[in-house]
């Protein structure tokens, strides 16, 4: 724990140097990145070592303010997304040096740095913290320096609105935060979490209580639908570095929570299984269908990590309800589904927003509908966001495949048993839909961003970033591809996740790694098999036809157009709304989306039918409420004198009251 | 001896700085107003090192809870007085003299509330603090300041006249019990066979009384209009040091009536009052478009919160005390930070000072981080005393009233930022240019800041002890 | 990976054009044609294989990439499925579910090759191919469910293997219903007639012959192949449902393979013959019926 | 003997009703100085012994209550050449209608409040019912100098409760309380000649320029 320790500290150094020395560009963005990458990877050395087993001492501090004493410590839980912090979090911030690199604003750009440091610091204590007052403490530290950066350009309005929405959303889960440690912490000896294990909610009721505060207020934080409006809004006014670290770690850690709920409940109840998985499916299939529906590049990203967070909660699901039903076996799969791919979603995610970043600095627009051929004039984010791309849609040889694997194991695991724990296997068809989705929305946006003819002289004359910001999405994707090859790497840890929050034997874990790691290199071992013949058959053919007089092929001539006379322009292409238009039509009601239909163009406009229809016109109302009530009350001094009067006489019937009484 | 001291020397020192007539002694006026401030902060820390005895025959003598309000009120008057400072030499304001010789004048009834253990000297010193800071809210002469300060004398003044029935209803109910009439510890040691009837009725009309002074609702109608037309300073000061002075009073009535195994009858007052408060401040911060009469919706909100926890016993009472601390030492700074605001632009409007991140980048960032504190987020300390309180609302058996506490905290939470964030956010009004803040004007908050943040993550050891024998005084327990 | 279960991979391999052919064969002597050749797919793929690829300037190495991708992906599914009734030549817990990304990667990669020629008619076909696989996958997964539950197995060469004769004798009805929507699942996947009409000429209607308009020579042979061995790996699929070949010998299976896959496609063939097409808005809702009838079979085992 | 205090109690709810029923302030402010002498003279009357303490307490109360202020309000008449409370916000009859009832208030009040050791049982009723006469006025007012003349009412109410405790109020108290309301009233008597010179009348409904 003193690595980690160290390596927060030697990232709140760096923010310090480069608020200090804004005005020496050079020296502070080295020295930044310096203490950056130190720092992470001081940070993620204990982590590692935790994930392969071994156990990392707690740091006690004796308690100087009301609520117990300070611990702080890294269980397999906290480690894996400890990992993912500073993975990221490094990436992250190399990427912003080197995007804010020819910024105007040198003070403006040293704030952003310095805050982006705080932030991952913040992160970093959230999943260490083992006591409740560090624990808000951390969590609150981390939301109000997300803000900050989020409004890195508060000028614009736009961005202001976002930040806004965001910071409302998160403080109210924070006052839901503190209603469920209040109510939990109530009988316990002090607010450290061994001792609210050791002591959890007595009656149900209270424990449901709990529970769905937990929800809420994690909630709020994950984006579950339908706490998730103010998602959107924050990753579209954000940097992309920042809306990567947003996406990839901050909404995380409303997983975490829920999963340390789960760790600290000895048995979490049955229906709190079904719960989840009611709402992963909603969050899976709702977030993706508005994904769709989006054109601008960030929000369309931010609803996809609605969606992904809607997959994690589908492994929590099963992984409670594998516990409840005593199936230890589906539980601890279920719960290592969910951490593993809170981690892939971590890289993935932070991945393709990074991506989105590149292609907004190149072009500096995210509507995608104005982009297109970017693949020839920016090869490598191209690449880049390709395998992103099939790594989020859980296509097979990258590792967004492998944890959605290991979700749907535990849902047919569920399937396989007895008892009314069958009906889990139903879940997996939600999973399904939510995967064809996916795929559909990721074909739109790869095609229409980088494939194809430019659409707009933006697109036309857009060029590759520097390599500064194209060095840290190589690390990203290597990661998704190593973890997606070479599943070894991966699975064992998050299956010790999964067994310590199923709390199975270990041994059972162990039986489980080998069965679980057997067939997934078989199945790697198959696809290599497939490409080998399949490139033995080309290679054998490739050979026949050299030697026979065949031209090489030609790549001069334009796309057949029905022998039409003048070549195809841009704007024959399929643009993004045209191509989401017939899927979106088959769940109309519920996209939020309006057509704007010409006689020479086709539109659509997608709102998020939750800020829109729910969230605003409740604040309206309270605000017209308090409205009315305000206009009772002018100014007059009479009115304030009669006020008092009013106190006295109820006083004085009071106290005749009660002076009877006793 | 220094309880005499601490109330005597600010008193004459305001007699001093009054009879400096003229604009050339101005340096001197401003000089004493530091000085005693300085002299009256090192007294009271010595209070803390030894405690000093009772004084003047047992009416004057240090208790916990006494000793952290005048603490609290003397480090507020000193951040004041540095910042007054820098106030005086930009506004040339034409009474200096009557505003060095009200500031003095208020901290000397405040030292003297602070210590009196006699009820009757608490409350001449409560009246004192009216006639001293009325001058001050008139300090600008306008139109709207005198509206502001006939408002807050008359209902004040109706306020203590109630507080004055009160006392002779308290010590009615004392003439039969044996001890000195009218002492807090013969009060406390009697308690049993005080007259239950007049206690009762004493209770009461103490609680309107003192009620009016702290600003809770519906008595509250007041605080808008004083705190929007007084200078930022004496509006810290109010909303800082006097409100919670009005709260000792009530304070020290309900540590008799808890000595007097009343509660049953005394907390169901206190947590109407309380959740009362918070919904008035609830509904008229939203849609509030001035940053001063904001806070002072805020202050009527946290004046909710003390008696909140007051009334929910148990460690509730803890973090009520650690709240009257929090809570001035916020105030205080953000009420300094609205005045910066004001000298640069003028007008406290929200929608006049667009952009302060860009014009007054050290305000606006104590701005924003003062929405946070102000509004109970964790790293500042109000977060521990308002959670400490909800720990209570939960462990006291009232779900409900925790529930109630945390939905009026989060609509009061979006009505301050709506108005604070875009005050520092938005686009600078294009002439306003990056103004040269003078340190004399950022001391005052920046040091506040520190301590609530300070407060937030630990608390010192003698500050804790006092704390809890404070909590334990007040009927609750330290947690 | 047992000797016979190679076998009948290969003969899978080398028999999948053929089927295809029998189809239109089978259609064209029921409305009266004589109609090609029963081998015209194999002499299709003769004659692109020697033609010269000839790829537009705006496409970029995806779409080259495209079908080669699509063939692996096939092959490597195909890997999967127990041919010889008995094991499938790579088995593990869950690849049932591998089984199914590898389709969807195969899909996602020819979607993509087809949309980077800029031209409408691939985004078209593009936009219908996925709009159908919103609702073809989940009815894919309510087959294997189906299938997991009546046999109890979470592989592929469990569930078609030889516990899912005995399952046979459980749950026949729910296994019926399970063969008929694979069926149904079959003739959209591989764009037959209820869904899309192989033999058209009218772009505007096409759905998989529209992505591919524009490549040409061995890309197209490589599409070729590849669509036919999809044809192959569901005919396999649906045949193993309805005829369960465990307990046959190494060469009996080998041929009931073969005929099974006959008797499919000349089963197509009836139905290309029988129906005319859907409107592409009544797409979606076949296969909400084949997921409806997979449902039902779901109910009737959890009951 | 005890008769006397007991017309001394009546003579100031009559003093009471006077000032609720006027419409001319110099009547409301003679109204007032008649209840503090009546206040001093009845500071004496109860007094168990006469002493030392008891005299400059009442001579105190008399200066104070029934010159000085009084004094001073006529003076701020005379400044603001203000006559009459025009149209107040409940009217006359009202106001005294109201007065009736606050006396009945005060004397329910007061028998549930059983005063130990007190001889006088008409002194609290009489109190009580002089603080509600001053609420009303308070309330019932437009011009601010009557609102000043409730606000004496008020204390003139709170200080009769008072006088039953006079051994156990300590002289500097008394001095301390008395001295509290002088300087109160004189600073509202500035304030009420800065509304006049700003407003030029004294009416309070015209201070409701601050709302929210």
């Amino acid at each position: 724990m003193m690595l980690v320790a160290a390596g927060i500290l030697l990232m709140l150094v760096a923010a310090l140097t480069v608020a200090a020395l804004w005005r020496r560009v050079a020296l502070s963005d080295t020295a930044f990145r310096l203490f950056m990458v130190l720092g992470c990877t001081l940070g993620a050395i204990p982590a590692v070592r935790v994930l392969s087993g071994a156990a990392v001492p707690d740091v006690r501090l004796a308690s100087l303010v009301p609520g117990g004493d300070w611990v702080f410590g890294i269980d397999t839980l906290s480690a894996v997304f400890l990992l993912a912090i500073f993975l990221v979090g490094g990436a992250c911030a190399l990427y912003g040096v080197a995007y804010a690199e020819h910024d105007h604003d040198r003070r403006r750009a040293a704030g952003a740095h310095a805050l982006l440091a705080v932030l991952v610091a913040a992160l970093a204590l959230v999943v260490t913290a083992q006591a409740v007052v560090p624990f808000l403490i951390a969590w609150e530290v981390m939301a109000v320096a997300g803000y900050l950066t989020i409004i890195s350009e508060p000028e614009r309005a736009e961005v202001r609105r976002g930040g806004l929405l965001y910071l409302v959303a998160t403080h109210t889960g924070t006052l839901a935060l503190f209603a469920v440690f209040a109510i939990w912490g109530n009988g316990a000896r002090d607010l450290t979490f061994a001792s609210l294990a050791a002591h959890p909610p007595a009656s149900a009721g209270v424990l449901a209580l709990v529970l769905w505060l937990a929800l809420a207020g994690f909630g709020v934080k994950a984006g579950i639908v339908p706490l998730h409006f103010w998602l959107p809004e924050a990753h579209a006014a954000a940097p992309s570095h920042i809306s990567a670290i947003m996406s990839g770690l901050v909404i995380k850690m409303g997983i975490y929570g829920v999963m340390r709920i789960i760790a600290l409940l000895v048995a979490p109840p049955v229906w709190f299984g079904w719960v989840l998985l009611a709402l992963g499916a909603t969050s899976g299939f709702l977030g993706v269908l508005w994904a769709l529906a989006q054109h601008d590049l960030k929000r369309l990203l931010a609803f996809h990590s609605v969606e992904n967070i809607g997959i994690i909660l589908l492994g929590l699901g099963a992984g409670v309800l594998g516990v409840g039903y005593g199936h230890p076996v589906m539980a601890t799969l279920g719960f290592a589904g969910a951490a593993l791919h809170t981690f892939n979603h971590a890289l993935f995610k932070s991945l393709l927003f990074l991506g989105a970043g590149s292609v907004g600095h190149a072009t500096g627009t995210r509507d995608i509908e104005r982009l297109g051929g970017l693949a020839k004039r920016m090869p490598r984010t191209a690449a880049v966001f390709l395998i992103g791309s099939v790594a989020i849609v859980g296509l097979p040889p990258l590792n967004g495949f492998l944890s959605e694997w290991l979700v749907y194991r535990s849902l047919f695991q569920g399937g396989v048993g007895t008892g009314s724990a069958r009906f889990v296997v139903v879940a997996a068809v939600a999973l399904a839909l939510i995967g064809g989705l996916a795929l559909a929305c990721f074909a739109k946006v790869v095609a229409v961003i980088f494939l194809g003819n430019p659409r707009d002289p933006l697109a036309r004359e857009a060029r590759e970033s520097a390599s500064g910001i194209t060095r840290p999405m190589a690390v990203l994707a290597g990661a998704c591809v190593v973890t997606g090859l070479a599943p070894v790497l991966v699975l064992p840890p998050a299956l010790r996740v999964g067994s310590m929050l199923a709390r199975s034997a270990s041994r059972d874990t162990m039986s489980l790694v080998s069965a679980a790691n057997g067939p997934v290199t078989v199945f790697v071992l198959a696809l290599a098999a497939g490409i080998a013949l399949a490139a033995g058959i080309a290679l054998a053919w490739a050979a026949r036809r050299a030697r026979s007089s065949v031209q090489p092929s030609r790549t001069s001539v334009e796309t057949w157009a029905c022998a039409y006379p003048v070549p195809l322009t841009a704007r024959a292409q399929y643009t993004a709304s045209s191509f989401a238009a017939p899927v979106l039509a088959l769940f109309r009601p519920v996209t939020g989306v309006s057509v704007r239909r010409t006689a020479h163009s086709f539109a659509t406009h997608a709102v998020d039918p939750v800020r829109t229809g729910l969230v605003l016109p409740a604040w309206r109302g309270v605000a017209q409420a308090a409205d009315r009530i305000r206009r009772l009350h002018r100014g007059r001094i009479s009115l304030h004198l009669a006020y008092v009067i009013a106190v006295v006489i109820v006083l004085l019937v009071y106290l005749i009251a009660a002076g009877g009484a006793s | 001896m220094r309880l005499l001291a601490i109330c005597l020397l600010p008193a004459l020192g305001a007699v001093f700085a009054f009879a400096l007539s003229g604009r050339r002694f101005g340096a001197a006026r401003v000089s004493t107003l530091v000085g005693i401030a300085a002299v009256h902060l090192v007294l009271v820390a010595t209070l803390w090192l030894h405690p000093a005895p009772a004084a003047f025959g047992g009416w004057m003598g240090q208790d916990a809870l006494g000793l952290i309000v005048l603490s609290l009120t003397s480090v507020l008057f000193f951040a004041t007085a540095l910042y007054a400072v820098g106030y005086l030499r930009r506004e040339r304001p034409r009474g200096g003299r009557v505003f060095v010789g009200g500031l003095l004048g208020f901290l000397a009834a405040t030292s003297l509330v602070a210590l009196s253990q006699h009820l009757a000297l608490l409350w001449v010193g409560l009246e004192a603090t009216t006639f001293t800071v009325a001058p001050l809210i008139f300090h600008r002469h306008d139109r709207r300041s005198l509206e502001a300060v006939w408002k807050y004398l008359l209902i004040s003044s109706v306020g203590i006249a109630l507080a004055l029935l009160g006392i002779f209803f308290l010590a009615t109910a004392q003439s039969g019990a044996a001890g000195r009439p009218l002492l807090l510890p013969d009060l406390l040691a009697h308690a049993r066979d005080l007259h239950p009837a007049w206690l009762r009725a004493a209770f009461l009309f103490l609680l309107a009384g003192f009620g009016t002074k702290m600003g809770l609702a519906p008595l509250h109608t007041w605080k808008p209009d004083t705190y929007g037309e007084a200078p930022s300073l004496v509006s810290g000061l109010m909303a800082g040091a006097l409100t919670s002075c009005a709260f000792l009073g009530v304070a020290r009535i309900t540590q008799v009536t808890m000595a007097a195994g009343m509660a049953p009858f005394v907390q169901p007052v206190l947590l109407g009052f309380g959740l009362l408060s918070l919904a008035v401040a609830a509904i008229f911060i939203i849609g509030q478009s001035d940053v001063k009469r904001l806070l002072a919706y805020s202050s009527v909100e946290h004046m909710g919160l003390l008696v909140l926890g007051l009334g929910l016993g148990g460690i509730g009472a803890y973090g009520t005390v650690l709240h009257v601390l929090n809570n001035g030492l916020a105030k205080a700074w953000l009420f300094l930070v609205a005045g910066n605001v004001v000298l640069a632009t003028g007008s406290s409007a929200a929608a006049a000072n667009r952009g302060l991140m860009r014009t007054l980048p050290v305000s606006g960032a104590l701005l924003v981080l003062g929405l946070f504190a102000i509004t109970g987020s964790p790293p500042f300390g109000l977060f521990q005393s308002e959670f400490t309180i909800l720990r209570a609302a939960v462990g006291a058996g009232h779900p409900w009233i925790a529930a109630a506490m945390l939905v009026f905290l989060a609509v009061i939470f979006v009505g301050m930022a709506l108005l604070i964030l875009e005050m520092a956010l938005g686009d600078p009004t294009p002439r306003a240019t990056r103004a040269r803040e003078s340190w004399w004007l950022l001391a005052g908050p920046v040091a506040l800041a520190t301590a609530v943040l300070m407060l937030g993550v630990y608390i010192p050891a003698p500050l804790q002890h006092a704390l809890a024998s404070a909590a334990t005084a007040l009927g609750g327990l330290a947690p | 990976m047992s000797r016979n279960a190679l076998i009948s991979l290969i003969v899978l391999l080398v028999a999948a054009p053929l089927l295809p052919g029998i189809a239109l064969k089978t259609k064209s002597v029921l409305t009266g044609r004589r109609g090609a050749p029963v081998l015209q797919v194999y002499y299709d793929l003769w004659k692109l294989g020697w033609k010269r690829s000839v790829y537009s300037a705006t496409t970029t190495w995806i779409f080259r990439a495209g079908p080669a991708v699509m063939l692996v992906s096939l092959v490597a599914a195909a890997l999967f499925l127990p041919l010889d009734g008995r094991a499938a030549p790579a088995a593990f817990a869950g690849d049932l579910v591998a089984f199914a990304a590898l389709l969807a990667l195969g899909r996602f990669a020819l979607v993509l090759a087809g949309l980077d020629t800029g031209s409408s008619f691939e985004g078209m076909g593009a936009s219908r191919e996925v709009t159908f696989a919103t609702f073809a996958e989940p009815a894919l997964f309510l087959c294997l469910i189906a299938l997991v539950l009546a046999t109890g197995e979470l592989s592929l060469s469990g569930m078609l293997g030889a516990p899912l004769a005995a399952a046979w004798t459980r749950a026949p009805a729910s296994l019926s219903l399970v063969g008929i929507s694979l069926f149904v699942l079959l003739l959209v996947e591989n764009s037959r007639v209820p869904a899309d009409d192989p033999a058209t000429h009218l772009e505007l209607t096409m759905i998989h012959e529209v992505i591919v308009l524009d490549h040409g020579g061995p890309d197209l042979a490589v599409i070729l192949y590849s669509s036919a061995l999809k044809l192959a790996l569901f005919a396999a699929l649906v045949a193993s449902v309805f005829v369960p070949r465990a307990r046959l010998g190494a060469a009996a299976s080998v041929v009931a393979l073969l005929a099974a896959l006959i008797l499919v496609s000349a089963a197509v063939g009836v139905v290309e013959s029988a129906m005319a097409r859907l409107r592409l808005t009544r797409v979606p809702q076949l296969l909400a019926g084949a997921g409806a009838l997979a449902c039902f079979g779901i109910v009737l085992l959890l009951a | 003997m005890h008769t006397a205090p007991q017309v001394a109690l009546l003579f100031i709810v009559l003093m009471n009703f006077a000032v609720l029923g006027t419409s001319r302030l110099s009547t409301c402010i003679r109204a007032v100085a008649v209840q503090g002498l009546l206040l001093g003279v009845l500071a004496l009357l109860l007094a168990p012994r006469f002493s030392l303490h008891t005299g400059v307490l009442a001579l105190g109360t008399i200066v104070v209550k029934a010159v000085t202020l009084p004094w001073f309000l006529a003076w701020a008449i005379r400044e603001a050449a203000v006559r009459r409370e025009v149209e107040p916000l409940v009217g006359f009859n009202a106001s005294l209608l109201l007065g009736v009832l606050a006396v009945a208030l005060a004397f329910a009040i007061a028998a549930r409040l059983p005063l130990p050791g007190m001889q006088q049982e008409l002194l609290v009723p009489v109190s009580l019912a002089t603080v509600i006469t001053g609420f009303i006025v308070l309330t019932a007012r437009r011009k601010a100098l009557t609102q000043v003349v409730g606000y004496l009412v008020l204390e003139n109410g709170i200080y009769l409760f008072g006088l039953t405790q006079t051994e156990s109020m300590p002289f500097l108290l008394e001095l301390g309380v008395l001295l509290d309301l002088f300087v109160v009233v004189f600073i509202m008597g500035i304030v009420v000649f800065h509304i006049n010179r700003e407003f030029d009348s004294l009416d309070s409904a015209r201070l409701d320029e601050l709302t929210d």
